[in-house]
């Protein structure tokens, strides 16, 4: 198939979106060797709502490295695709992107959709040695991305349940946080699990006991107090959790209505819209991650001022640190392997592992053996002392503690069987 | 004891809130012979409106008129699209409503966005009524749990003894009989999916002060309510009362058993075989709260198809 | 007093009645006979509008019932009583009663429920009892008074006798009787060839849609044509 | 109902489903058309082809169950997904070099699996008819949608399960091209074997359930049997649907269970018509490529496709396919009566949709309720690489006239062409 035939139906294509009127035509390609990145994430349907965060968190981060320049002397372009929220659609979207010559994926909203991302780079990557393409995992946490299904190309630079255990269970030990008798409550899926089993195994290390532990359906409790009453019941004084969405605000709203004493320790707590509808339920409660602008002094707060004020968001959410960094971190391997009129993508890869970013959040490096990025993370506390306040309310995320990368993030797991490019 | 007791409570007050929503659903199948797959969004809707007007006018009368609200926007439902679709058939009713189910919740994303809406349990009923153990029990579940309890009762009265109310009982079965009779069935048709909207929509305007206000409620409470109504007998409102309750201190009383199907298999000495499969054998009943209400609705369409209470067909 | 002509009708497509034209006045008792499917019932429904002719005139009482609703013309002074004796199980015998009640100031009969309590003592003593209790004879007498309430002009009486005690085969008849006795005009489907020709002023034939014999019981009888062709199977 | 009106119905259904007599040649054209479809267009739309395809062999095995027994399923994502899974796991096998079956032979995994599965549930939910059906598959859906993520070793947890499809016989199927062939001849099978099942006698006896259940029981038909079969046909070509998918992504994630999965056929099979044999594949491959171009273009599309299913709904219950088919068989013998109408209808629909489309995006972004789509900070947008004053008043101005006029031509156009129809029809009647 030539350029030329192609770019026609491409075309062709086009004008039959825009007759049909339906706004713009998806970005097509066009030939030229400006690197390209794909950000394929949830746009629409019920998981709309944390996809979306990606889009303008990865523009945020392509404007500031083309303001430093680009790559291959040209603007680097952003791309954006909606996968509609399933696996299926994602794949379609993978293809479609190859097709329109990108060469970067991005993407972390879901799991399960980051699972289908990674197999189908994986795959064509093996099919397409000369040409290959490099997927950069921002926020999806399950841990066999970085374990039986890890590969070269993939780049995570998220935290996962092992990790974020082993950073509360470090805080609790050092008594930044109280929590003697632990209640764990998780989803009952994989994530879920994850972080029952790692909120058990991190007991020893954080001097905590494991009092008692459920697991519940996902996304289809409406009435979490038969919970809470249950949490009540063992005199747990803190909750560890690993719910997001939905399942988790219902729950700290169910507690605080019954004036539950525990304190929730939390893993998705800055979610737009969580700290509003949760009220001053959230007030005390602890939240980590990798971003906090305060623990980093004037540059965090800075960098989230800019971030602010360029994306017109009311928030920084950390999956769009997440994203942010990913991209950032990219730049700095564009640096270290530079194109000379062609991209060579493998040259890009290699470069990924040797790099140092000084990141807002503190210093990431990448960990060659399996692509896991090496992320510090910040144990917070929400407070009406902190001092940026989330979502107009009168609270913000103070920070506790911060861990740097080496400490926070777990050794690599065993079954990750990386086969290096030859 | 005490801790059986608010479970009981808790899950009295949901099976209520259950009720409120699932109470229109049930008498519009009976008239209607419809499955209105849109009802879940009047919930929403009504969560919505409550949300917008409870800052203008006040929580109490916010409350009322987002009711009226959502109950004309049902009557315009039935007078301006089901109407001219039931001629087509009973597919193509449900068809539509499944397509307005889409609709409305694009149109709430359209307008408040994906994220949940700060909509608060007003200050006057911010309080504890009691205390058992550590925990508060709050003012705003009760007032859920009598908002419905007044509904219920007002719905009984009116279906019991008025004129209106003896044709609605009438028309659930045989409303073709009933307007050969001299009444307006197309009228009260339109009157009982209004009030059966409104009814949902006010349920959404008092459980979103409480349960967070999002564009998921629509689908999520949705099919858990055509599970109350499946179970009580499609098309009764005893039943689907009695299946409301039921639903609701079921999966609250199984929050609190950690027994895996493995286990119940180890008493006829197959539970390690069921633990080596893993999967469903050995998820603990606390864990399947949400999975519970539709393996009743299956075996109750299995066993016994009419519900609870339905008349048999 | 009711009027019918050109009446076409069907369900689907597919047509039923074609073209029926028919006339009754009050107190006059006509009865419509024929095989399955030749249209009788189908007929009943059209003049209530419950199946939607597709062609034809109807006049009750002087004026068009072209653009009324069901309920409307049976405001209007016409009522139905169903094949199906639908009784509404889940009320009681009073309920039913109570719902057939319309208020017709120019009614040419006015009914009470009293009298049907005293003309069915049976009725009268399981007045608080589910209708869907009563024997096939009481929910009959059930929904015959019931449409009475509605104090109608004309009635359409759909097969009333159909498995039913001879006993109560002349309850029936009696009431029938009392109707035109009031004024009221009575169309009849009545499957018992004998019990039609015994009380009806007037016998109407109706085969493949259309009425092909109209007269008296009597010129009926000496018809022996088409009561072959039309009536015996 | 009597026994005429249901001859009549049969006949009326049959003929509808009756290949048109335009012959072998249009069938080969089209058939050729589609082989030869890899050397004509680039792998991106290939991959929206497959996509279409499958969807578009889901909604007709779905509704094999609405246009024969009148059931109505809303829970076939669940043989569709245990398709899917099936033919991950014979992918592995096959991978791990436990079974050897040549690669493009592995769909038929999700044809057997799902026939096993529609047998159970299908034996189960046919005990019960119309809406008592309808919730029975809903909850064997739900059930199994509950059930699918806690079970890791059979549906592989979060991010699922994924294999690699093994070159077999000198073909590498790392091509989209090839997979698009494998992909077309299993659909092909699968079409053939529904129209087949249509034409046997027992789909006839299926056909009749539809119209009067009950009076085939008295004629001495095992009808419960009957239908059985069919749920578990219907099942069948679902699982292999999903089958497809999950042998073209080379992954299978439980999300394949959720709602959304059996929603989709329905939704395509009553947008493109139920009564139409081609309808249930115009809507899965028109809907799917709708999706496929409008999710990445707008931000509202679900809104635009559930507004489209609404008012299909309501205006084209027999659906686009039907409602076409329908027009051009009418206005055939006399178009030259209708063709000024037509222009006026078909041009009022394009005013309408896109000023519509306008007025819903421009506004979308003025109410700032999207983290993507917004003003620019001069409060511009830029829609069909034009820009705009979001506020400016004359293009509302115009895009509401646009709207309003569309509108009056639109419904002034179908009442006239509703008259002409039946002044015709009443003449055709007289000449009867």
């Amino acid at each position: 198939m030539s350029k030329r035939s192609f770019s026609t139906i491409v075309r062709m294509a086009a004008v039959a979106t825009l007759s049909l009127g339906l706004g713009l035509a998806p970005s097509l390609a066009q030939s030229g060797p400006a690197l390209k990145v794909a950000v394929i994430e949830t746009l629409s349907g019920s998981q709309a709502a944390t996809g979306s965060l990606h889009v303008p968190a990865a523009q945020y981060a392509i404007d500031r490295l083309n303001a430093a320049g680009g790559y291959n002397g040209k603007p680097i372009q952003l791309l954006t695709y909606d996968n509609q929220g399933t696996p299926t659609g994602a794949s379609a979207q993978v293809t479609a992107a190859i097709g329109d010559g990108v060469r970067v994926i991005v993407q972390g909203a879901s799991s399960a959709i980051a699972g289908q991302i990674t197999e189908d780079v994986r795959r064509y990557n093996l099919r397409n040695p000369k040409q290959p393409i490099i997927y950069l995992n921002s926020a999806a946490e399950a841990r066999e991305l970085t374990g039986e299904k890890c590969h070269f190309y993939h780049f995570k630079f998220a935290l996962d349940a092992e990790m974020r255990l082993r950073a509360a269970a470090k805080a609790i030990h050092d008594r930044k946080i109280q929590a003697s008798n632990v209640f764990s409550i998780n989803q009952d899926y994989s994530w879920g699990r994850d972080m029952d089993v790692a909120i058990k195994g991190h007991a020893n290390e954080g001097g905590y006991k494991v009092v008692d532990a459920v697991l519940h359906d996902v996304n289809r409790i409406q009435d979490f107090t038969p919970y809470v009453t249950r949490i009540a019941a063992t005199n747990a004084d803190a909750v560890i959790t690993g719910n997001w969405g939905t399942d988790l605000v219902r729950l700290m709203r169910a507690s605080a209505d019954s004036k539950l004493k525990a304190r929730f320790i939390t893993m998705f707590l800055d979610v737009p819209g969580n700290i509003t509808s949760a009220g001053d339920a959230a007030e005390g409660h602890i939240f980590l991650d990798v971003f906090n602008a305060e623990a980093n002094g004037e540059r965090g707060i800075a960098f989230q001022k800019d971030f602010l004020e360029r994306t017109k968001a009311q928030t920084l959410a950390n999956n769009q640190a997440h994203t942010v960094f990913a991209l950032l971190f990219l730049g700095e391997a564009l640096k270290l392997a530079p194109a000379n009129g062609s991209i060579d993508v493998r040259n890009i890869a290699e470069a990924m592992e040797k790099v140092t970013l000084d990141s807002p959040a503190g210093t990431m490096t990448m960990r060659s053996d399996d692509h896991q990025a090496l992320l510090p993370i910040a144990i917070t506390k929400v407070s009406r002392d902190a001092a940026i306040k989330v979502e107009n309310s009168s609270f913000g995320f103070k920070p506790l503690l911060k861990i740097d990368g080496p400490d926070a993030i777990v050794p690599p797991q065993s079954t990750c069987k990386m086969q290096r490019p030859s | 004891m005490e801790m059986l007791s608010i479970s009981l409570l808790n899950g009295t007050i949901y099976g209520l809130l259950l009720f409120m929503i699932a109470a229109g659903l049930t008498l519009i199948f009976g008239m209607m012979g419809v499955l209105n797959f849109a009802h879940g969004a009047f919930y929403m809707l009504g969560a919505y409106a409550g949300y917008v007007l409870s800052a203008r006018v006040g929580f109490f009368p916010g409350l009322l008129v987002a009711g009226l609200i959502v109950a004309a926007i049902g009557a315009m439902v039935e007078r301006y699209m089901l109407r001219s679709v039931h001629a087509h058939g009973h597919a193509h009713e449900l068809l539509l409503t499944f397509g307005l189910l889409f609709v409305f919740d694009e149109i709430v994303k359209f307008f408040f966005g994906y994220y949940p809406v700060s909509y608060r349990v007003p200050e006057t009923l911010s309080f504890s009524v009691f205390r058992i153990g550590s925990l508060e029990y709050p003012a705003y579940r009760l007032f859920v749990g009598l908002v419905s309890i007044g509904f219920f009762g007002a719905l009984v009265l009116i279906l019991r003894f008025t004129r209106i109310g003896l044709v609605v009982r009438a028309a659930v079965h045989k409303p073709m009989m009933v307007e050969a009779l001299g009444h307006n069935v197309p009228l009260v048709m339109l009157l009982v999916f209004a009030v059966g909207a409104g009814m949902a929509g006010l349920a959404g305007a008092v459980a979103g002060a409480f349960y967070p206000t999002s564009p998921a409620m629509a689908s999520e409470i949705g099919t858990i309510v055509f599970v109350v109504v499946v179970v009580g007998g499609l098309g009764s409102l005893g039943g689907a009362f009695i299946a409301s309750l039921m639903i609701g201190i079921l999966t609250t009383l199984m929050v609190g058993v950690d027994t895996t199907l493995a286990d119940t298999l180890s008493f006829v000495g197959f539970g390690s075989w069921g633990k080596d499969i893993g999967g469903i054998f050995a998820v603990p009943l606390s864990a399947s709260a949400g999975t519970l209400p539709f393996a009743l609705m299956l075996m109750v369409l299995l066993l016994r198809p009419a519900g609870l209470m339905g008349e048999r067909t | 007093m009711l009027s019918v002509h050109g009446l076409r009708a069907g369900y689907n497509g597919t047509s039923v009645l074609n073209g029926v034209d028919f006339d009754l006045s009050g107190g006059e008792i006509v009865s419509l006979v024929g095989r399955n499917g030749s249209g009788r019932s189908t007929m009943m429904q059209a003049l209530l509008r419950i199946v939607k002719p597709t062609a034809g005139e109807v006049t009750l009482n002087g004026c068009s019932v072209a653009n009324l609703e069901t309920y409307q013309i049976v405001r209007a002074g016409l009522s139905y009583v169903p094949e199906e004796r639908l009784v509404f199980h889940n009320l009681t015998v009073r309920e039913n009663m109570t719902l057939g009640i319309q208020r017709r100031p120019n009614a040419v009969a006015t009914w009470h429920p009293d009298e049907f309590w005293s003309i069915f003592p049976n009725l009268a003593t399981r007045r608080d009892v589910a209708a869907g209790a009563l024997s096939g004879g009481e929910q009959q007498m059930l929904t015959m008074c019931r449409s009475l309430l509605g104090n109608p002009d004309a009635i359409l009486i759909d097969e009333p006798t159909e498995g039913l005690a001879p006993k109560i085969v002349e309850a029936v008849v009696g009431l029938i009787l009392e109707m035109k006795r009031r004024g009221i005009g009575v169309v009849l489907v009545e499957q018992k060839l004998t019990v039609a020709l015994e009380i009806s002023d007037r016998v109407t034939v109706m085969g493949h849609g259309t009425i092909v014999f109209e007269g008296s019981p009597q010129e009926l009888c000496a018809r022996d044509d088409v009561r072959r062709k039309w009536l015996e199977v | 109902m009597t026994a005429t009106d249901l001859n009549i119905e049969d006949s009326n259904r049959t003929s509808a489903r009756k290949a048109p007599g335009l012959g072998l040649l249009l069938i080969t054209g089209v058939t050729v058309l589609l082989f030869t479809l890899p050397l004509l267009i680039p792998p991106v739309f290939l991959n929206y082809a497959i996509k279409m395809m499958v969807a578009g062999l889901f909604a007709l095995a779905f509704n094999l169950l609405w246009s024969h027994a009148r059931l109505l399923s809303f829970g076939h994502a669940a043989y569709y997904a245990i398709g899917a899974f099936a033919v991950i796991h014979a992918l592995s096998l096959s991978e791990r070099g436990v079974l050897s079956i040549p690669t493009p032979l592995i769909p038929m995994m999700g044809l057997i699996a799902g026939a096993l599965i529609g047998l159970v549930v299908g034996y189960l939910a046919t005990v019960r008819g119309g809406t008592y059906f309808a919730m029975i598959t809903l909850a064997v859906g739900e059930l199994l949608l509950s059930i699918a993520p806690k079970w890791e070793a059979v549906f592989g947890g979060e991010s699922g399960l994924s294999s690699m499809r093994m070159p077999w016989a000198g073909l590498t199927f790392g091509m989209v091209g090839e997979v698009y062939i494998v992909v077309l001849i299993w659909c092909l099978f699968g079409l053939v074997l529904l129209r087949w099942f249509s034409a046997t006698p027992l789909g006839q006896i299926a056909l009749a359930i539809g119209d009067n259940e009950k009076r085939l029981r008295f004629l001495g038909y095992r009808t419960h049997a009957v239908k059985t079969v069919i749920f578990s046909l219907s099942a069948a070509v679902s699982g292999l649907a999903g089958g497809l998918i999950a042998f073209a992504m080379e992954s299978a994630s439980f999300e394949l269970f959720a709602g959304a999965n059996s929603a989709m056929p329905v939704m395509h099979t009553f947008l493109g018509g139920a009564d139409v044999f081609l309808g249930p594949i115009a809507g899965g491959m028109g809907l799917t490529l709708f999706s496929e171009l409008a999710s990445n273009a707008s931000r509202l599309w679900l809104l635009y496709m559930g507004v489209i299913f609404v008012i299909v709904m309501m205006f084209a219950p027999e659906g686009l396919a039907g409602f076409i088919s329908r027009h051009v068989k009418l206005s055939l013998t006399c178009w030259r009566l209708l063709i000024a109408d037509y222009a006026v209808f078909l041009s009022g629909c394009a005013g309408l949709v896109l000023s519509g489309v306008w007025m819903a995006e421009v506004s979308y972004r003025l109410m700032g309720t999207s983290p993507i789509v917004g003003l620019t900070p001069d409060g511009t947008i830029t829609l069909f690489e034009w820009t705009f004053s979001a506020t400016s008043k004359p293009l509302w101005f115009a895009a509401v006239a646009v709207f309003v006029l569309s509108l009056f031509g639109v419904l002034a156009a179908a009442k006239r062409a509703r008259t002409t129809w039946l002044t015709i029809g009443q003449k055709k009647d007289g000449l009867r």
